[in-house]
């Protein structure tokens, strides 16, 4: 440069030594948002996580995200009320993230490529008593064993799943994916016992030599009415006639049947009923549509099949071929009450779907768990008021849905294990939530109008024994693609090139972005154009900056 | 080669010969034959190496060569009058920045009133510009002059400006000796920028500077022109050897060694002065010339020791400071002793002829001290004495330009010379 | 070589578009050629086709310094006949003078006994014009008219001129426009002689 | 621009920068590590500059086209001052400055010496803001495209002079509130019916190519500047460029007005070549041009206090601007 005219003419790229951070007030930071998703499940899957590797079609690596948490994905990619989709900030963009289907896509590509879970850890030396084989049993089972304890279900059935196989209709879940997930699990080197109820606890605990319990026993008692019927009427009780489409010979129904009660059974029974040959499915109950327990795409499915809906009706009386049905009334709070006008409906059997008890008497003879409602108490971490005897599923209540079982299993296993590692259970905080506000959408492509109703299609294709098809590979990365990625950076390089300042340093694929302090202005244009609102900015630190 | 030939197309050869690569005009007279010339050699194919751009103003025409020179290519262009003025802020642009671009000025009048004639007023809005300015007795020296300003801008990185009397020389046919190009080529090597822009080599050229060193870059700017002036005399130097010319340097001196009354100017009046010194030499007056060919830097001593012990010195001054007088006359008199008295005569303004005839009587007045500090060459008096009559009527007296500023202390520096 | 006295100094008259200046040029390159200084310059102007124009040519036997316009001419070169009302256009001619007039009419049919008597001028007039047109087919009367001058004023030689009319016409206008000089050449001698004859009478 | 790449709807990040699922090739210029940054850190431009952004995009572009073998000439104006304050500059790449009003005409001339000396595979960018393009710069830079010389001129418009302190520029749009065209009187702002269309005035002088864009959309605007330097001769490239300062935005809407100037109409974005216009970015979700006024504090005199329009029928020629340019240019495409 000497030979230079002098000031005239400068050194290329010489403001380096510039420092414009110090113009700064404010500072922008990266961060990780919890997205609605991973918010609402109830199994506690990271749905953004795995459909991040889905997105580049690395669905093995999706699959084992998904599996971390959950081992039954293509159970539940069948049986799940997706509350994950009913979040999905997507829906306010245009059709929220077909979750449920990309996870079911991802569980049978498991089952048919035959990939089998995680190794389990070496041998704790514990054994574990899980009650039960349903979701819950099963999930307890799986992360029990990963975490190298040797685990052994007792099941009072004679066949595994729990209402997985005898409360789940076929045509929601057919049994060879139930089964095939289940074998996944009991190849981890789960003990199996079936045809054993366990009635007493506490001696099972001790004549088994057991450290402890996680009991996950199904609500399969189904709850009664008193209704004045004639001899010969015919009244079966949903739960029975769910248990029994499994094997031995099923009940005939007749060609008009009627089922009292508005829960997923009362749908699933009267779903079951129209698959017998009813002609007549008429599902009768007490309250108005909004207010049936059942949830929506059940109560939407079956009015598909041809199942009627009678609201705001009781069933006062059943007579051989007929019931009769008294109107009700919703009074100012709500509640229904008779109106006295009285209806006649022909029915040829008459199929109670009023709920379902769990039976807890194995808790009988231990003071120290409470059993309150039909439930057991449990503290947050799912034990019981006895150390070491978790509960989980319909024996603690909540919705009672296979997903939430999961969830409550995998939360039970890992308060177990830090238990009888007497290590305290690790809080990992949970970040701030995404919402849809957050986001800057602009990046993410529309789904034009054209394309919206084949998404749905995609998601569901009517079969006999199955109601939703699955997804076609193309569909699946298609469906997983949609994925906005809420409040967690999946690096689009927006920051990074949109920084007036070259303020933001690129650390490469996967090491995400660093602010260079030493010349970011604080302008906030990263934060502005971040799609997933993964930067924010905070008050600069007077002793901090550039 | 001696030829008898237009100034303006001996000049147009003598570019052509330094090889430029960039040529660019708009035409305004009385410039417009050289770049015509040097146009039709492009096109002809005996000038090649050289694109000719047409520019569409005279702004453009120095921003094209600063553009061309910036990236390391040899780059021309001529001007005049308001050619000159209308790319001024370009013309301190490359001065500033130091590209060594050569500009003929074919100098000439400034408007109001539009004048399309010669004197030097253009030449002087453009002397702080940091340009050299060198100013040619006739088409022999312009012709000379253009070869060595090439030299000397790229040895000084300085843009330089050769002057010649529009249409007095530009139009005038003369005997020139026309240097060939293997005289050119060995006197002239190529072009070597001080500062280029390159990709291999990024630089920022034209920063902008504060308070904080401005003032610095001005003194280098001086110091590089003070320097030039040694440069110049060894290029003129060097120049005459090569192509066997009588040496031309800051300064030509006539007769002045010995005189008592020396005569200061620039251009083409010095040919018809130099004729009235050997006529009043041959009546025993003892008058000589100095004639300033670098105007801009300013040889203060060059100028000092040619004007010798002459007691008493004109400048004729072709271009008018309105409210001041003479500007080659201000910049003489800082080369000057105290008691040398020095008189400014405003001549030639707008095409004006200066005769031997008229030259010769303010010479007489001047050696027995009749001379006016200012004097307006052949002033129609008559003339403006009725204007201002006029002007007196309507309530403003003025005082008569000439004899208003004897009141003046330049008054003081006129003695009278032996008689 | 031709002999100059200490300087000859010419003044071309004409109208834009009949070469006045060019005839200056071509008059300075003829000097050139004859070994001569010469300098030849317009009286710049903002004329147009038409307008009446002036130009200059100085000859002399050592380096021309001056670039003053001449205002004391030797010799007048009129191109242009109907310029002869314009009274300004004698002024300066020295006593005894020259004027090469381009007219096909004699110096007597012109009426300026009275001037050519009081200031002793000679006067020589050829039909320039006319021998334009005949030979080079254009009226451009300047190479020819110094054809006459050639053979009026002993400084350039009708060789010279020829060379210069070769050097800066291309060769067509340039061999059309020799013979033209020529031709001149030869009548203004013719004439001379005449005047000389009468002379001696 | 969007239309010609192939579409990646519904995927993540389709209008990113970068997107993981797409080539290197894919992804925009400013999303390469490699970029040359031609403007580097340091400069002294204000908090979310759009000019400075914008030239960075525009020159890493031209950089990664030109394989590294460019010269820019820089007039007078924002962009030249907080970028070569001495004794730093932040330009990496051979830069040069000379005045306001002749940045094409050295440009021509840096073209014109380099084909002299063979050297035709570097190439030349011309930049300047508006006031250097469509006032004081505009007699230099139409004698360059009538000179067809190979320059790309890059006018980086914010639409008045900045540098001096907003004052109101031929490209400053109607209403708009500048320190010479106060909102107050009878018709606050810039007056409407002035003005000069430089994208058209460009296309009028023939030029092979001629294209504007804005700095909300990277992949657009490199893309035109590396088509741009497919061709020879005489380019315009005009870039809209937020300046917060000016416009009275936030630093951190920048990208977001840029956006919006596009997505209302206002501001077509398309290509030109031969003085045909060959191609044209549609909008995506056409608003309202109050949604892209009432950013901007310069149309502040147009609200009132709670955000009302107080000059609906200011709003409603400004609205009729935005139309006819989405007539004109068929800004909505082939959607309905």
């Amino acid at each position: 440069m000497s030979d230079q005219p002098f000031a005239i003419t400068l050194e290329a790229g010489s403001s380096l030594s510039n420092k414009t951070g110090t113009w700064r007030v404010e500072r922008p930071v990266y961060l990780n948002r919890m997205p609605p998703c991973n918010d609402a499940c109830p199994a506690g899957e990271d749905i953004q996580g795995w459909l991040f590797h889905a997105e580049s079609g690395a669905y093995e690596e999706a699959w084992r995200t998904l599996v971390a948490d959950n081992p039954l994905p293509a159970i539940m990619g069948r049986v799940c009320y997706r509350p994950c989709e009913t979040v999905c900030n997507r829906a306010q963009l245009d059709e929220a993230v077909g979750i449920n289907a990309v996870e079911r896509f991802l569980g049978d590509l498991a089952v048919a490529q035959g990939w089998s879970l995680p190794e389990p850890a070496p041998s704790s030396g514990t054994r574990v008593l899980v009650v039960g084989s349903g979701p819950g049993g099963l999930a307890a089972a799986y992360h029990l064993r990963r975490l190298g304890h040797s685990v052994t279900i007792h099941e009072a059935a004679s066949r595994v799943g729990g209402m997985m196989r005898f409360g789940i209709p076929r045509y929601r879940l057919p049994r060879d994916v139930l089964d095939a997930e289940v074998a996944r699990i009991l190849d981890l080197g789960v003990g199996l016992e079936l045809d054993r109820p366990v009635t007493d606890l506490a001696m099972t605990l001790a004549t088994g030599g057991f450290d402890g319990a996680i009991v996950a026993v199904g609500a399969q008692v189904g709850k009664h009415t008193e209704i004045p019927a004639a001899d010969s009427a015919r009244i079966l009780d949903a739960v029975r006639l769910l248990h029994s489409m499994e094997g031995e010979e099923p009940p005939s129904l007749g060609r008009r049947v009627v089922v009292y009660g508005g829960g997923d059974t009362a749908m699933d029974a009267a779903r079951t009923a129209k698959r017998m040959g009813a002609t007549d499915a008429v599902v009768v109950y007490r309250r108005t549509r909004d207010r049936m327990p059942a949830h929506a795409i059940e109560i939407e499915e079956a009015a598909e099949e041809g199942v009627v809906m009678k609201w705001l009706s009781t069933i006062s009386s059943v007579d051989e071929g007929r019931v009769v049905i008294e109107k009700m009334e919703l009074d100012e709070t709500g509640f229904p009450r008779p109106t006295g006008q009285a209806e006649e409906l022909a029915a040829d059997s008459v199929i109670l779907a009023l709920g379902q008890d769990v039976d807890l008497a194995l808790f009988s003879d231990m003071g120290d768990v409470a059993v309150r409602g039909g439930v057991v108490g449990v503290r947050a971490d799912l034990m019981t008021g006895r150390p070491g005897v978790f509960a989980v599923g319909d024996a603690v209540g909540d919705d009672r849905t296979v997903t939430s079982a999961v969830g409550q299993a995998k939360r039970a296993a890992r308060a177990f294990d830090a238990l009888l590692r007497g290590e305290p259970m690790e809080d990992h905080h949970r970040h701030p939530l995404a919402p849809f506000y957050s986001l800057n959408t602009w990046y993410y492509g529309d789904a034009p109008r054209e394309v919206r109703p084949r998404l749905e299609l995609a998601r569901r294709t009517a079969t006999f024994d199955e109601v939703k098809g699955g997804l076609k590979e193309a569909d699946a990365l298609f469906e997983a693609r949609r994925c906005l990625s809420c409040g967690n950076c999946f690096e689009c390089d927006n920051c990074f090139a949109m920084c007036p300042d070259n303020a933001v340093i690129k650390l490469g694929e996967g090491d995400r972005y660093r602010i260079d302090y030493d010349f970011c202005k604080g302008c906030g244009i990263c934060v502005a154009e971040c799609p997933c609102g993964a930067i924010a900015m905070e008050p600069e630190r007077p002793t901090s900056g550039g | 080669m001696l030829r008898q030939i237009e100034g303006s197309r001996a000049v147009a050869e003598a570019v052509a010969a330094c090889r430029p690569g960039v040529v660019c005009a708009y035409p305004i007279t009385p410039q417009t034959h050289i770049v015509e010339a040097i146009g039709a050699m492009t096109k002809s194919g005996q000038l090649t190496g050289c694109r000719f751009v047409n520019v569409e103003s005279e702004f453009a025409a120095i921003s094209v060569a600063m553009g061309a020179s910036a990236v390391g290519t040899r780059a021309y262009t001529a001007t005049a009058s308001q050619g000159l003025l209308f790319m001024l802020e370009a013309v301190y642009n490359a001065g500033g920045l130091g590209l060594p671009i050569v500009m003929t000025v074919a100098n000439r009048a400034i408007g109001a009133p539009i004048n399309i004639w010669n004197d030097h007023s253009d030449a002087m809005a453009a002397r702080d510009a940091g340009w050299i300015q060198l100013f040619a007795e006739n088409n022999q020296q312009a012709t000379d002059l253009h070869i060595q300003a090439f030299r000397l801008a790229e040895e000084v990185s300085l843009p330089v400006m050769v002057c010649m009397d529009g249409f007095v020389l530009t139009h005038a046919v003369e005997r020139v000796d026309v240097p060939s190009q293997d005289e050119v080529d060995a006197f002239l090597p190529p072009f070597t920028p001080r500062q280029v822009l390159d990709p291999h080599l990024p630089t920022s050229i034209g920063a902008l500077v504060g308070p904080e060193a401005f003032e610095e870059v001005r003194y280098l700017a001086h110091a590089r022109h003070l320097h030039a002036l040694n440069t110049i005399e060894r290029i003129g130097v060097e120049y005459a050897e090569v192509m066997h010319r009588p040496f031309c340097g800051l300064v030509s001196p006539y007769h002045s060694g010995d005189a008592e009354l020396v005569v200061v100017a620039l251009g083409s009046v010095l040919g018809a002065v130099k004729d009235v010194v050997d006529e009043l030499r041959s009546g025993g007056a003892k008058v000589g010339v100095v004639g300033i060919t670098a105007f801009r830097p300013f040889p203060l001593e060059a100028l000092h020791r040619a004007v010798g012990n002459a007691s008493q010195v004109v400048v004729i001054d072709r271009a008018l400071s309105a409210g001041l007088g003479g500007i080659l006359s201000s910049d003489v008199a800082m080369a000057l002793d105290r008691r040398t008295s020095i008189a400014t005569v405003i001549a030639g303004l707008g095409g004006r002829a200066i005769t031997e005839h008229s030259i010769e009587s303010v010479l007489r007045d001047a050696l027995v001290g009749r001379l006016e500090p200012l004097r307006f060459l052949d002033l129609d008096h008559a003339k403006v004495q009725q204007e201002l009559a006029h002007l007196e009527n309507e309530g403003c007296s003025l005082p008569t330009p000439d004899t208003g500023l004897g009141a003046t202390g330049l008054t003081k520096l006129v003695g009278r010379v032996g008689t | 070589m031709l002999s100059v006295p200490q300087q000859l100094q010419v003044r071309f008259h004409g109208r834009g578009g009949q070469g006045v200046v060019t005839g200056a040029e071509l008059l300075a390159m003829a000097s050139f050629r004859e070994g001569h200084y010469a300098q030849a310059f317009p009286a710049f102007g903002s004329e147009r086709a038409g307008a009446p124009v002036t130009a200059f040519c100085r000859i002399a036997p050592r380096p021309i310094r001056t670039h003053s316009p001449i205002v004391e001419p030797d010799v007048l070169i009129i191109q242009d006949v109907t310029l002869l009302h314009d009274l300004n256009l004698f002024a300066g001619l020295v006593h005894r003078g020259s004027v090469l007039i381009n007219t096909p009419r004699s110096p007597d049919e012109l009426g300026l006994q009275e001037r050519i008597e009081a200031s002793e001028l000679r006067v020589v007039t050829v039909g320039a014009t006319e021998l334009a047109l005949a030979h080079v087919g254009r009226p451009v009367p300047n190479a020819v008219l110094l054809g006459g001058f050639a053979a009026m004023e002993p400084v350039v030689s009708l060789d010279a001129l020829l060379y210069a009319i070769a050097e800066k016409f291309p060769p067509v206008l340039a061999k059309t426009n020799c013979a033209a000089a020529v031709e001149a050449f030869r009548f203004v001698t013719a004439q001379s002689k005449e005047h000389c004859d009468a002379a001696a009478d | 621009m969007t239309e010609r790449r192939p579409a990646r709807f519904y995927q993540v990040g389709s209008f990113a920068a970068g997107n993981r699922l797409v080539s290197l090739a894919e992804r925009t210029v400013q999303a390469d590590p490699s970029r040359t940054n031609s403007i580097t850190s340091g400069h002294r431009a204000c908090q979310g500059c759009g000019e400075a952004l914008g030239a960075r995009c525009v020159l890493d572009a031209a950089m990664r086209a030109t394989d590294g073998n460019l010269i820019v000439v820089n007039a007078t104006g924002c962009l030249e001052v907080f970028s070569t304050p001495y004794p730093e500059s932040s330009w990496r790449i051979p830069w040069m400055h000379s005045l306001f009003a002749n940045a094409a005409s050295v440009a021509s001339g840096v073209a014109t010496a380099l084909e002299v000396q063979g050297r035709e595979q570097i190439r030349v960018i011309a930049q300047a803001g508006d006031g250097g393009t469509v006032d004081i710069g505009f007699g230099a830079l139409s004698g360059m495209f009538e000179r067809d010389d190979d320059v790309l001129f890059v006018c980086y418009d914010n639409q008045a002079y900045m540098n001096t302190g907003v004052q109101r520029s031929a490209a400053t749009p109607p209403a708009a509130r500048t320190a010479t065209t106060e909102a107050i009187g009878l018709h606050p702002g810039n007056p409407f019916g002035q003005g000069k269309d430089m994208p058209r005035l460009a296309m009028a002088h023939g030029l092979g190519y001629v294209a504007t864009a804005t700095v909300a959309d990277l992949h657009d605007l490199e893309d035109k500047v590396i088509r741009a330097m497919g061709f020879r001769g005489a380019r315009y490239l005009h870039v809209l460029v937020p300046c917060p300062l000016g416009w009275a935005t936030e630093p951190s809407a920048t990208i977001e007005v840029a956006r919006r100037a596009k997505e209302c109409g206002l501001f077509p974005v398309f290509e030109a070549e031969r003085g045909r216009v060959t191609s044209v970015s549609w909008i995506r979700h056409l608003i309202p041009v109050e949604e892209y006024l009432r950013l901007q504090g310069r149309y502040g005199h147009l609200f009132d206090a709670d955000g009302r329009a107080a000059q609906p029928e200011v709003l409603e020629r400004l609205q009729a601007l935005a139309d006819a340019n989405i007539a004109a240019y068929g800004l909505l495409g082939d959607r309905p």
